[in-house]
């Protein structure tokens, strides 16, 4: 099979040359970020305006006076990204531009914790934007702390191991979900491992209006404490395992993307990573069990 | 041609009228008819784009966003609100972005209270903002049009304070310029500098300890330089509009002769001038000097108007909690380098809604008199 | 006036190849130029050739090994880096 | 001179709106003018205060209303809460809304059942259009038709007809 | 018994010796590491109650509701995170709520920077909270237990600024107060007025005009009579402890018998000494004021220290855009009484970063002789 | 029928005396909102703490020196309420005190609009608070303007009537569905008129720990533009009509709590009101439709 | 330290009554003591005598119609309030 | 006299808790130190600088190191983009982890390869420990044994055993 995680060759093609960000960015060695940027990018094309929450990926792209972005670009704030994005695509609609597409490019801190009320508002007025949240689980641009899209038990700077608390006590905020309970056109998640997966779904978000929502696992080094060569192959055994589903919802109605047929064992996943080594066997046991449940797919027979 | 209408009506009219491209927007009294009239207007067509933000930290966004890709962008807020900006009017500032953002000024919290001082944009004084205060209706209409011009002009945001309920609700006879007439004083906003996916550019980037100062130091150069720009502006204006208010940045009222003088601003500088009025009839050397523009602060004008006066209180509705009056200390200041300089007073009230009553400033030029005077009036 | 506003694609100026440990080597002779490994690269400093196969600018490589571990011919290896 | 009128009111019976009525009928006579209002809670039925000066000349204050030329009540139930007199020039007039003669202490006391007016007209208890009237047969500071215009203008015929059964019937 | 640790941790470690029942934290550097290591007192049960805040807008809140529920409450932030508190903080000092905020000081956005100035706190003087300014590692820790007793004595936040990376990254020897000291200078908190089912009380209740101008004036009359609590609570913790930091107030280094003075605090104030301490060996009569308390403004203090001098020098991390630096306008109007009032320079520097060297210091020295001088350096 | 929109008699019992909202208040002569207020009081009782939003509840409420409640209370900004009794209630818990509700009470505009960032956030955290929303479907304090729970079509100050829009444009957001999608233990829509299901749904709440959530649709006199009399008469009608629907969730499962057997039609809501008076009859039969198809519920055979 | 703190349960102190422009009055022939109006009146000023029926304390009555639209027995009546 | 070092790496290196490292072990000695870093945009590979000064005295200052007494590099490739030498005083160690005798114009430059006994002891190019041991080697201002105390505290015994490598190859 030539085929990782379903991708194939020829959807590679044409991807090589005039990459919308530029090398020279100084996201960590084996970042998937900005693999997931240059993606988002690449589909939505040079028409593009792309507003930024700070974050790591505002960090590493644009140090004055350098920038990694060829399109224009924006950051402000950390919380207002939504609503800057809005009052980007009201003003170029005011001017006559109906083209241009808004994209905003944001953390998980950023999307489910500071700047979701503003986010709740933009999805409420269903603004013309975008939304591609890199998901690398934790505030990293502030050295790791716990967000709320930290995965139960993993640990951070704000979620430690200690005699008391082991780890992050909450579940992981259900953001694709709260997105859709908006009523907004399109809400999705996705894995760069899944390149072709997640380019069918930035094409269809790219041909709709209104608010659209995408949330790709992104695996972080530093962060989630791994040997830079895997930050794909974690991507991909996100889903393989379970612990990242690839689906899309549209009109209140939840459509499984791909679905492995059998799970691979989620220690797989969780072993090589730093922040889930102080798990017990019966902690990861209990994790996939909670997957076994949720998912209903048949653990993989080794 | 005249209208008698509410002040926030008319401000709405001239924004209006100003035609901006976003207006963003969230309730909050007493500014929040001005908005309320936008959005009438963006229902008539009359307006391009209203966004009914889901709170002001989301409308001063929405105008980055706005200006930032090339457009004229407004909003309108107060108190709490102006306040749930803070942290967005010093990057708004510092990115360079041109908007305007009416202030129906009201006290701040705790206590609450939905009435009259500075405090809310007083406390915005450090933000790299420009801040005008009107002293009666009109003026924050034609302020409305100029500050737009200014704005741009600098490239940085504008607030235009209007006195809250005194100036926001007050029902009046009012000239709002045609929208003919303003398209001449105030054409469309160029720039150069704007989010353009033929041109691309990045802004809002971030600066290590070596570039950081620098831009502080050229935004705080800019800004002093805008006070020539807004004195221009202000003349232009009076040239098409025939009003004038004194030079664009302080306005003096029977200062030439004056020994004493009371500085103030907004409405409460009306009243001011008819208490002054009231004391040269029976026979005293009394003035009044009206800061129009208090960010950029016209140290210079203030300096000169007062240099030689015997006596000199400000009187202020805001406070610098546990020091002095924020007002009163840069006219200290600015006053240390006058040949002679006067004796200061610094006197506050008016806070929370406390009514500003001509015969209360009257009391405040006899103090004067009698020496130096700090007193909550 | 003077915004924080930086020209777009300037990075390039950052040459982050510095930043290396270790250097990816492709073996031609394996490299069947199916571009995955460009498609994964952070830095997009990978192209294909498409005579010779995958070409890495070592400008910007910052050594994670990412292509190396998605080659699916194994046409990559990663080696310590010789500092100079 | 500047003219100046405080009305005193309850929340929804548009006390504030008859202030500003009132300056726009000025207004309409060329003459300067300024209606503002003292907002507590801004509930129905809550007490509501609203001023307007008006004058030949220009004028700067923006004050509240000290010493007002006329008093006008729109709820003669406030009389017994606020000191509606207060401040009232020697002689200068208050209208009251009240279908029998208001126990004050005035030299020049008006009253009109403006209530039983508007809901006769407007079937409901706003009463103030209707005291506008009152206050135009009491003063002479602006024309009846200037407020029988901008009434009309605002709110149509049925309140001219409150405001007229009012200046008809206002006793003293 | 010293250890040697970061800053960061050696103040969490106070705070955890403060015993307090809610810290609610947001991560910003350069202050994170403090929440950081509080979360991690939590996690082993040193802790009562941690909570991870979605924004800091939040963790004020939080602080908000647990100081008026009779907790001893305590945030830490930085820049961007205390701007988002702006509205929240005039409302915590308005009803009067005691709390601690450690503010590891870093420079506002646009455009954004992580490292060090007082732009955060400085834009936050008006809102009735005290600031306290540490001049090294030792100084925040101490200022960390003090700052909870003041704050609860006098019902008012207290911020506690801390130089972002200068002092909250540095690694030093440092004394931590034993839990059991801490206990025994800062006993558990008392408080009357509180959210009680056993005895209710409405709390934030909004103001009339006739009300509302009196809590304000109140609350600036207890911050001013706070100095008093400052110096108090000061000298309670030197006589335990042993360790004094000036008056509490302001500390006054070689000042007696100086011509010229710098004015500076935090740690900037510390390289200032140095600066000094050279000159002083080259023979030069100069000294350093540092003001540690620069909320409520210890006005007669300065004035005292300062009156007859020859020049003095304020140099800050801060400006008031368009206008003057802060606490320079501060100086100015505190020293208008002076019998001899010294000649007044300002110089802001330090921006965003930009490393505040002894030598650059000593420079200033030197300019205050030529004569009043106003420079960015 | 002794009953009105199901309620009877007994449930009334002993609610008479000591409420814990005292008359005086000054609300809108037949505002229902201080009802509700005192309903929820006396289903939680005096070991009950109140953190309230900026609102007309507020301002009716606690003007200085006076206040109406007789629980302890705490206002302090329009847009924190759920941190500020995320601060109390871990501040009582860490002193010892396991038994004292914290419940908030806060407008639609808190709750839906600038208070759902922290809300969201109380809610991820899952703190131990009941919120009570009163929602009057529009930001009432400030005189009439929209908020995301204004119904679709409806006029107010800020979604006007004009040449080229006509009343609200954006549909009523669905709050009680994102609020269960946050996860949260118990998430729930009430109206005054059916006070059994109101108070049962209280008791529940009350009997839970953690988030737990009510929107009460309360009807508002100047903003809706109605005859005061008619206040309980909306909320009954508005279920009636099916414009309200009163529901539950737990676990991500509705359980509609009272569902009409036959809708009646929506006109008999909407015409006395004048929020609504500019709508055509096309636009009513529009409203009309979106019922039936939403509900499943048949029209009421007239 | 003057905290902007109320009293609980003062504004009993306000009497709302002054507001009423028309009066509810109860029947008490009708009345079946249902409890209906008391539980619905914005004011909380209904209470129940067991022997009467409803009791309005008029000194908070903002006349507002509830009681006497929702009494099952239409035992309240409202009529224009005569103002002194 | 306070003694000055400045410490040049990358992002993942460890300079900064090099740094720090060694102002702990000169706090053990009863000494007075203070270790604080620049960040630049704190990513793994990306140039860091942090500082340590250690003195028998109290000291006060907070200012970056611009005259160090010895500069430690943890990665030779930063020598081309960083001029690591700035301010170095006269005759002052530079330490450099190379395997070759760096290319530097400096009276006294030591190196040793601290990445292969990095990966040999830790299986990472982690190499703050290791070069601690030829700074102590180089220097003598603090003494080895606190140095791997303080290492073996907080990393470990491998950490020592890259620490005592270095401390026995480092060459001149
Ligand atoms: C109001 C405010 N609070 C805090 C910060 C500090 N801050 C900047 S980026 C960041 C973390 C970003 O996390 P996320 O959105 O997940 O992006 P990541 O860094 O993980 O890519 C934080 C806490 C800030 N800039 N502004
Ligand atoms: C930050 C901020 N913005 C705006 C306001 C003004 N404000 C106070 S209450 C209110 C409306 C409240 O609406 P809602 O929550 O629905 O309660 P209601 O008044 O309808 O009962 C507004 C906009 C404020 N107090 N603070
Ligand atoms: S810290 Fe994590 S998310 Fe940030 S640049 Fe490094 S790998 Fe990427
Ligand atoms: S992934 Fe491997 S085979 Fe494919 S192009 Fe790259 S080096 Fe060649
Ligand atoms: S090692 Fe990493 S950075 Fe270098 S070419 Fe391969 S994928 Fe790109
Ligand atoms: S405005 Fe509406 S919600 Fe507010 S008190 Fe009046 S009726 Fe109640
Ligand atoms: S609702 Fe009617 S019947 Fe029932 S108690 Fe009230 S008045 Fe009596
Ligand atoms: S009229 Fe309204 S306020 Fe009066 S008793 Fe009846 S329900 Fe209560
Ligand atoms: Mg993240
Ligand atoms: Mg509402």
């Amino acid at each position: 099979m030539g085929l990782k995680g379903g991708l194939g060759a020829r959807e590679l093609g044409g991807l090589e040359h005039n990459y919308l960000l530029a090398p020279g960015h100084t996201a960590c060695a084996g970042c998937p970020m900005p693999v997931i940027i240059r993606h988002v990018l690449d589909v939505l094309g040079k028409d593009t305006i792309v507003v930024n929450a700070t974050s790591c990926s505002e960090i590493i792209s644009s140090q004055y006076p350098r920038s990694a972005f060829k399109t224009p670009y924006i950051h402000s704030l950390f919380e207002n990204t939504p609503a800057v994005a809005t009052g980007v695509v009201r003003a170029l609609r005011a001017m006559g531009n109906d083209h241009t597409q808004v994209v905003i490019i944001a953390g998980d801190g950023a999307t489910y914790d500071i700047g979701f009320g503003a986010m709740s508002g933009a999805m409420e007025r269903n603004e013309d934007i975008i939304y591609i949240c890199y998901d690398n689980e934790a505030y990293m641009n502030t050295g790791v702390q716990r967000s709320s899209a930290t995965p139960p038990l993993a640990k951070t700077t704000t979620s430690p191991v200690g005699s008391k608390i082991h780890g992050k006590v909450m579940p992981k905020k259900p953001i694709v979900e709260i997105c859709a309970a908006h009523g907004i056109p399109y809400s999705a998640s996705a894995s760069i491992a899944y390149l072709p997966d997640f380019k069918a779904k930035l094409e269809k978000a790219k041909a709709m209006k209104g608010f659209r929502f995408i949330d790709v696992i992104s695996p972080c080094v530093p962060g989630w404490g791994y040997d830079p060569a895997i930050s794909i192959e974690l991507s991909r055994l996100a889903v393989e395992t379970g612990m990242w589903e690839l689906f899309e919802i549209e009109n209140g109605k939840r459509k499984d993307t791909f679905k492995p047929g059998q799970l691979k064992p989620v220690g797989l996943y969780l072993k090589p990573q730093k922040r889930f080594k102080h798990l017990s066997d019966a902690e990861i046991a209990g994790i996939q069990k909670g997957i076994l449940e949720r998912t209903k797919i048949p653990l993989l027979k080794s | 041609m005249k209208k008698t209408l509410e002040g926030s009506i008319a401000v709405a009219e001239a924004i209006k009228n100003c035609e901006p491209d976003v207006a963003a927007c969230y309730p909050i009294t007493p500014s929040t008819h001005i908005g309320e009239h936008l959005s009438e207007f963006f229902a008539n067509g009359e307006l391009k784009s209203y966004v009914n933000t889901e709170a002001e930290i989301s409308s001063i966004a929405a105008l980055i966003g706005a200006s930032a890709a090339g457009g004229r962008a407004i909003s309108v807020t107060s108190s709490q609100g102006l306040a749930y900006m803070h942290e967005s009017l010093f990057c708004a500032a510092g990115m360079r972005l041109p908007m305007l953002i009416v202030v129906g000024n009201r006290s701040l919290s705790a206590p609450l209270s939905i009435w009259n001082d500075w405090q809310d944009s007083i406390a915005e004084r450090d933000s790299g903002c420009m801040q005008f205060y009107a002293e009666n209706n009109q003026e924050a209409v034609d302020l409305a049009i100029q500050a737009f011009k200014i704005s741009e002009a600098v490239n940085l945001p504008a607030i235009l304070g209007m006195d809250g309920f005194y100036l926001t609700h007050s029902v009046e006879p009012l000239d709002i310029p045609e929208i003919t007439e303003v398209q001449k004083f105030l054409p469309k906003r160029v720039s150069a500098v704007k989010l353009d996916t033929k041109n691309p550019l990045t802004m809002g980037a971030y600066a290590f300890p070596q570039y950081y100062q620098g831009f502080r130091q050229d935004l705080h150069k800019d800004l002093l330089s805008a006070k020539t720009t807004i004195k221009n502006v202000h003349n232009e204006f009076a040239k098409q509009f025939g009003r004038k208010y004194g030079n664009g940045l302080i306005e003096e009222y029977n200062t030439k002769d004056a020994e004493y003088i009371l500085i103030s601003m907004g409405s409460a500088a009306g009243n001011a001038k008819d208490a002054a009025d009231e004391l040269r009839t029976a026979g005293e050397k009394v003035g009044v000097l009206r800061i129009r523009c208090y960010r950029p602060f016209p140290s210079e004008d203030i300096a000169k108007a007062l240099d030689g006066k015997k006596g000199v209180g400000v009187f202020e509705k805001a406070y610098s909690m546990g020091a002095v009056p924020p007002v009163y200390a840069d006219v200290s200041e600015a006053i240390t380098n006058c040949k002679s300089r006067p004796q200061l007073s610094s006197f506050v009230g008016g806070l929370g809604g406390k009514d500003v009553t001509v015969d209360s400033l009257k009391i405040l030029f006899g103090k004067l008199k009698k020496g130096v005077c700090k007193e909550w009036v | 006036m003077n915004p924080p506003n930086a020209k777009p694609g300037t990075s390039v100026e950052n040459k982050t190849g510095s930043w290396r440990t270790y250097r990816p080597t492709v073996d031609f002779k394996k490299c069947t130029k199916c571009g995955i490994c460009a498609s994964f690269c952070p830095e997009g400093c990978i192209n294909i050739d498409p005579k010779t196969g995958a070409i890495i600018d070592y400008n910007y490589c910052k050594g994670c090994g990412i292509c190396a571990k998605e080659c699916p011919s194994k046409a990559i290896t990663m080696s310590l880096e010789v500092k100079k | 001179m500047i003219y100046e009128v405080r009305f005193h009111g309850r929340g929804g019976q548009g006390a504030v709106t008859a202030a500003n009525l009132l300056a726009v009928a000025a207004g309409h006579e060329g003459k300067y003018s300024r209606a503002f209002p003292f907002f507590g809670v801004e509930r129905r039925g809550a007490p509501v205060q609203a001023f307007c000066r008006i004058s030949d000349k220009p004028f700067r204050s923006y004050q509240n209303v000290y010493t007002p030329n006329t008093v006008v009540v729109l709820d003669s139930t406030l009389i017994k809460d606020v000191d509606v007199l207060s401040g009232l020039e020697k002689g200068g007039h208050v209208v009251v809304n009240c279908h029998t003669c208001p126990d004050l202490k005035s030299a020049s006391v008006h009253y009109v059942d403006a209530t039983k007016s508007a809901l006769k007209h407007l079937k409901k208890p706003i009463v103030n259009t209707a005291m506008l009237g009152a206050f135009a047969k009491v003063t002479d500071i602006v024309k009846l038709e200037s407020l029988k215009q901008v009434v009309k203008d605002n709110f149509g015929e049925s309140n001219v007809k409150a405001l007229e059964e009012c200046y008809a019937e206002v006793k003293q």
